[in-house]
């Protein structure tokens, strides 16, 4: 048992805190900390600073150009760049289609997408969820029917993040409808210039427009795009989503979080001293603050075992469940301390290049979108009732 | 006891349920005058007052429809705040624009908070002047609720006294072109506006009320408002569940609907609970408004806070049980969840009616 | 809408207030007010001044010897008699088997067995529950076989609150196990001291003995002890547990728990101050009372539709939960409030008759063990996740 | 970082558990002699000390199998408590007394907390005055764990200060032999006894560290308490949390086993995540015992907050789960609960750890 880090892992980590120094723009920081949405430039040139340095893919094996970080490091990095208010890597070609290319593509296709991920030529998004298939991801309805050297696809895909951005969507097709409905899906690669692609926005009730519905209409896509075997798709996408998930717990954002509401209760005033003076609001802090330690620590154990080779299993939904619970209950803090500057809702006051006066404090703006656009993260990504369920099955065993 | 609505309450519910579930209104200045014509904002007036209303029940029952609809419009400013102000403070001479109001040909807004006030009632930084022909304002008043639309302010300013002392707060007229407005939109759709007053000269019959002598009035008329927003809360609520059950009773997962999934039903049946505690509440909250200070504003505080609590609880269960489509905009569950959590940061959130509460049981 | 009591239940408070200020022991409300446990003796010295008031059944009608109250009424006294801390009245005879009796019963059984629960020769004890069968009630395996003109009984009740005092119990048997589970199932009043009737204390966590299991050896019943029809004792016992719920909520309990707990916090000191002026501790009583207080008004409003003749339905189920939850509340600030002295466990001093010192502040003595007790609250009389299945497939109609 | 346990650790919570489930040593002073002699008094200890163990890692191991096994021994008392404030404060005469209680022939115990001082660490009020001899000890010691039992007692008194000032503050050996003592049982069924100090002569050599300035080594010693009662919880927690899984397999409701309903499943799924940050918390507090004060203070008292919180949980949950058989005191599921439940009144509930955090934090 030492909970000290090694020397290698706190050099790793002055080492990001001085790239992130260089690197980091300030107005790019500042977006992120006040909740303010980003750009697709603002990603791209994000990914391609990281790139620069050999830091975007920190998740994959240094032969397919990736840092091959240990979990440690990856964890150290995670932390930083969120407490430093970096954005977020955009996961979908990065940590969740690199993986599955790595494991069960041919080498033509990791050589081909591979090095497009980290370049930025590609920008993936997810063809998981549909309209009739929430929490149910194996109830896929979208079809491909084979015809010659292609694969016609028919269907909807819904919740799609940042889909406007993406030239290229892999996806969960069926292409067997007479099998169980886990045997029939495959995993499909589509370029979203085919003609029969149409994205259209889902506006959330915070006002943003960051996920998307896409309907395939027709859409010819060919054989070569499968990945691995037909059929065998939900094989590939229960690896997708239980082998990347070093930072489903959210540590960084939680902390980067809970830092920003101290700062927002040390200026807001309340009975005549700052708010993070008032015992009711400073428990509140504080027992957020206690639940996010404990479970830094819990994350930091399951990082332990998946560094030695251990399975994360159950783990995982437990840090998906804590994890979005604390974050969610940071914003909901975040929202009250701002008061009855939390009603104003300028989406101008959001764009980049606003030059108007907020309303309010400029720590308000996004206060209540925030807490409601993060909402989703109970939602998306398998909801805390599967993760309830996948954790009562593992222990239970009934 | 009796928990029934009289005849003539059952009528206005029946009525103004059925207005604004079949109104098809889209101009706000039009839905005002319907809702002006049925009576509606004459209900929350005394018959002295001109109206055939005005008590906790009346203003309960007129919320709770506004809630259930979702309807957007400034009764809360003209009628309960403002209106109540005038009602409470007038003379003869304000009697016309009470009939004004009533007849939704003036719209009013009531322009108290400000950026340090935070939830805190005295707390007025505005100043109001002597002059020899009358008053003289400067200040800045903060997400005043209608304060874009209203065609005349009331306008807390401090003519006496310590930023925070309850004396010393007095009330002022001010016309809507007087001062400087920047109007926006609130999360959950309403108008709202910061308010600049610089150097705005009123005459000597602007004053509403007694010189200095205002903060009692101010905070009973904001106890009548605290109750109707909770009524309003309590009607958002009702429809947020009606949506959700609907919701479990009809979306299919693993092949049933998922209204069928325990956990859910377990979470649904606490919700159910909490609704009726927030029903509750606002009954117990209606019935003290006339009771004496101490008694009525525990009833406030113990209302208020219990609303903001189930309102986050209802807000967040029935978006969660949604899935996806509880975070759409277009879907309607959206704009009860904002309207409920909302509802918390108008006239004193959870944290700062636990607080009040516990000084007020304190004695 | 009214929120006041009319003059005539303003009046019948204050005869209330006036026959507990005469015969209401203080050595009595004591014991009750700490949470000291009550001899069969209390009990029925209570039972007694009551019953020579006429206010011992104050739910059964006039012409069966009660009181014929309103609910508003019995409401007044239940509110009024738990704030003056007197012991609550044994519910087995008064409203459970009571209200069964005169709606199904023979007016033999009415004329015999009334007067009798009335004046204490009988304590009638509940067997409902049975070890296999907790919250699924329908699964009674006690057997009642036909043999001329008795029933034989063979089985086992468990959970009998009280059973150690009783020399009468009323039993759900199975008298046709060919049918659905609810089909077969009689209503059989026993005897107590009928030969092969046994019963023992079931030690509950807090040491206490307040529950038994009751046993059935071929014990021979006579007929005439059925209520109603052989094989429709469900319906009985449905009646049973759905009519007479008026106090279900406990909100007189939770008065007198609060006001008790107020009563510590303000002669507790914690750092230098009292208890009760601490912030977080002020916070933890004002919410419960907050949730009270509105609990208090749920619970008027069913009264009140009792009252006009509805059946209250699902809203009791919610009362029992939510009323529960805030007992629990109670009793855990209870025992948070006494700090270290509620670790003293002396059982000795919970009895009648100890002259000792108590260990502690004397409201210390039983803290923690109503804490434990109070576990019960949610468990039995149909346990709080049985409530909730009622309220959702109420109104889920699923 | 590094979450595996040393080989010796793991050898150490291997021999332990294996003892405690296989033991049937009803009488304590047998049980008590066993443990010494498997070595588990020493692993408390320094190898400086005469141990070889001491480390936050070391409680650890040593307090979550004694939780596990729901065992009732001082080891707190006298190993870490009284134990601890020797190794840190004695002297070199007082190396036999440490090397008895390794050896299992003392028992201890720590006579600090008061009537009046609730979990105020600093709150001594039983004063010690100089004579010409020695020390005259006067006051009233409560709930002094092991204070029955105990051959010697550690007493702090007074020597300087106000009642609740940290300087002032002195230990002192005393024989059990020289006070009145009043033995009870606690409700979780372990040894306390109420102290009584009436003229308590002592000899110069009973003073225990320096006069006046013992603060910082309870405090320190009262950490490492902490931290073994937090691991303690975990234990008691996990021993509940296995029969609770046991039960929802077996028992059987409505035709299946109970662990098959969802509304079941997913509240066991929660109390699982929060048993795991108690494990974690746990960690956190036994990781920081040797760091400055500051940051081994905070997690003090986070730790002992959380473990507050999740204890309550657990214990409640899995009596709820269990039903009627989870009320029944011969039940084992009912020692556990109540162990973690009365952890909670030990040097700090939930509350006080709170307060004590967010001063803390505020630096």
């Amino acid at each position: 048992m030492d909970l000290a880090y090694t020397t290698d892992e706190q050099d790793f980590r002055a080492e990001v805190l001085s790239f992130l120094k260089a690197e980091l723009d300030s107005r790019l920081a500042d977006r992120v900390r006040l909740g303010k949405p980003l750009s697709k430039a603002d990603y791209e040139s994000w990914h391609a600073s990281l790139n620069s340095r050999g830091w975007l893919a920190g998740n994959w094996p240094k032969h397919h150009g990736g840092a091959g970080w240990t979990p440690v490091e990856r964890h150290i990095f995670e932390e930083e760049t969120t407490l430093a208010h970096a954005p977020r890597i955009v996961p979908f070609g990065l940590t969740m289609l690199g993986p599955v290319l790595q494991a069960f593509g041919t080498p033509e296709q990791c050589g081909h997408y591979l090095p497009r991920i980290l370049s930025g030529q590609d920008w993936w998004c997810q063809g998981y969820s549909e309209p009739g298939a929430g929490s149910d991801l194996a109830a896929v309805k979208t079809s491909a029917v084979r015809d010659g050297d292609h694969y016609v696809v028919n269907g909807q895909k819904t919740w799609t993040t940042l889909g406007q951005h993406a030239n290229w969507i892999f996806c969960l097709v069926r292409t067997n409808a007479e099998v169980k409905a886990q045997e029939g899906i495959s995993f499909l690669l589509i370029d979203m210039a085919t003609p029969g692609v149409t994205v259209r926005p889902i506006v959330l009730l915070d006002g943003e427009a960051e996920v998307n519905e896409v309907f395939f209409d027709d859409v010819r896509v060919p054989v070569g795009n499968l990945v691995g075997e037909q059929d065998k798709g939900w094989t590939y996408a229960k690896y997708l989503l239980t082998h990347e998930r070093t930072n489903i717990a959210g540590v960084g954002f939680s902390n980067a979080g809970l830092a920003n509401v101290k700062r927002i209760a040390s200026a807001e005033v309340s009975g005549g001293r700052p708010l993070i003076e008032n015992p009711h609001f400073a428990a509140r802090i504080a027992q957020v603050e206690i639940d996010l330690m404990a479970m830094s620590t819990t994350n930091s154990r399951t990082l332990a075992q998946a560094a030695a080779g251990q399975a994360p299993g159950a783990q995982s939904s437990m840090l998906k469940v804590k994890g979005t619970l604390i974050r969610q209950e940071i914003t909901d803090l975040t929202r009250r301390a701002v008061g009855p500057y939390a009603a104003p809702f300028l989406p101008e006051a959001l764009d980049d290049g606003y030059n108007g006066e907020p309303v309010g404090p400029d720590y308000a703006t996004a206060a209540s979108a925030q807490y409601f656009n993060n909402r989703k993260l109970s939602i998306f990504g398998g909801s805390n009732e599967i993760q309830r369920t996948i954790i009562s099955k593992t222990i239970l065993e009934l | 006891m009796d928990f029934n609505l009289t005849e003539e309450r059952q009528m206005l519910q029946d009525t103004l349920r059925r207005f604004l579930a079949e109104t098809d209104a889209q101009d706000s200045a039009v839905l005002w005058a319907e809702l002006a014509e049925l009576g509606i904002i004459g209900a929350l007036f005394s018959e002295e007052d001109g109206g055939f209303g005005g008590s906790g029940f009346d203003l309960s029952v007129v919320f709770e429809e506004i809630g259930r609809a979702g309807a957007s419009v400034p009764l809360l400013e003209t009628g309960v705040l403002a209106g109540g102000l005038i009602a409470a403070l007038g003379g003869e001479g304000d009697k016309t624009r009470l009939e004004d109001v009533i007849a939704g040909t003036q719209q009013l807004a009531f322009a108290h908070g400000e950026p340090l006030a935070r939830y805190d009632l005295s707390h007025v930084g505005t100043t109001a002047k002597s002059t020899p022909d009358g008053y003289v304002l400067n200040g800045h008043k903060s997400v005043v609720m209608n304060g874009g639309r209203a065609d005349t302010l009331i306008v807390s300013a401090r003519t006496a006294g310590g930023v925070s002392d309850t004396d010393g707060i007095s009330l002022f007229f001010v016309e809507a072109s007087a001062v400087q407005r920047r109007s926006y939109q609130t999360i959950s759709g309403a108008d709202a506006a910061e308010i600049y007053l610089s150097d705005v000269n009123l005459p000597e019959n602007a004053l509403l009320g007694p010189i200095g002598g205002s903060f009692d009035a101010i905070e009973t008329q904001v106890a009548r408002a605290t109750a109707a927003l909770c009524a309003e809360a309590v009607g958002a609520m009702e429809s947020a569940k009606g949506m959700t059950i609907e919701y479990l009773q009809t979306r299919q997962q693993f092949g049933r609907p998922i209204g069928k999934f325990q956990a859910l039903q377990h979470r649904m049946a606490d919700v159910l609970v909490e609704i009726e505690q927030a029903r509750s509440a606002t009954i117990n909250i209606c019935g003290h408004l006339t009771a004496d200070r101490a008694l009525r504003e525990r009833h406030v505080s113990a209302a208020k806070n219990l609303i903001g609590r189930v309102g986050r609880l209802v807000a967040e269960e029935c978006i969660q049980m949604h899935g996806g489509i509880g975070m759409t905009g277009e879907y309607a569950l959206a704009g009860f969840a904002k309207r409920m959590t909302m509802i918390d940061h108008q006239w004193g959130d959870t944290d700062h009616h636990l607080e009040r509460f516990i000084a007020l049981s304190r004695g």
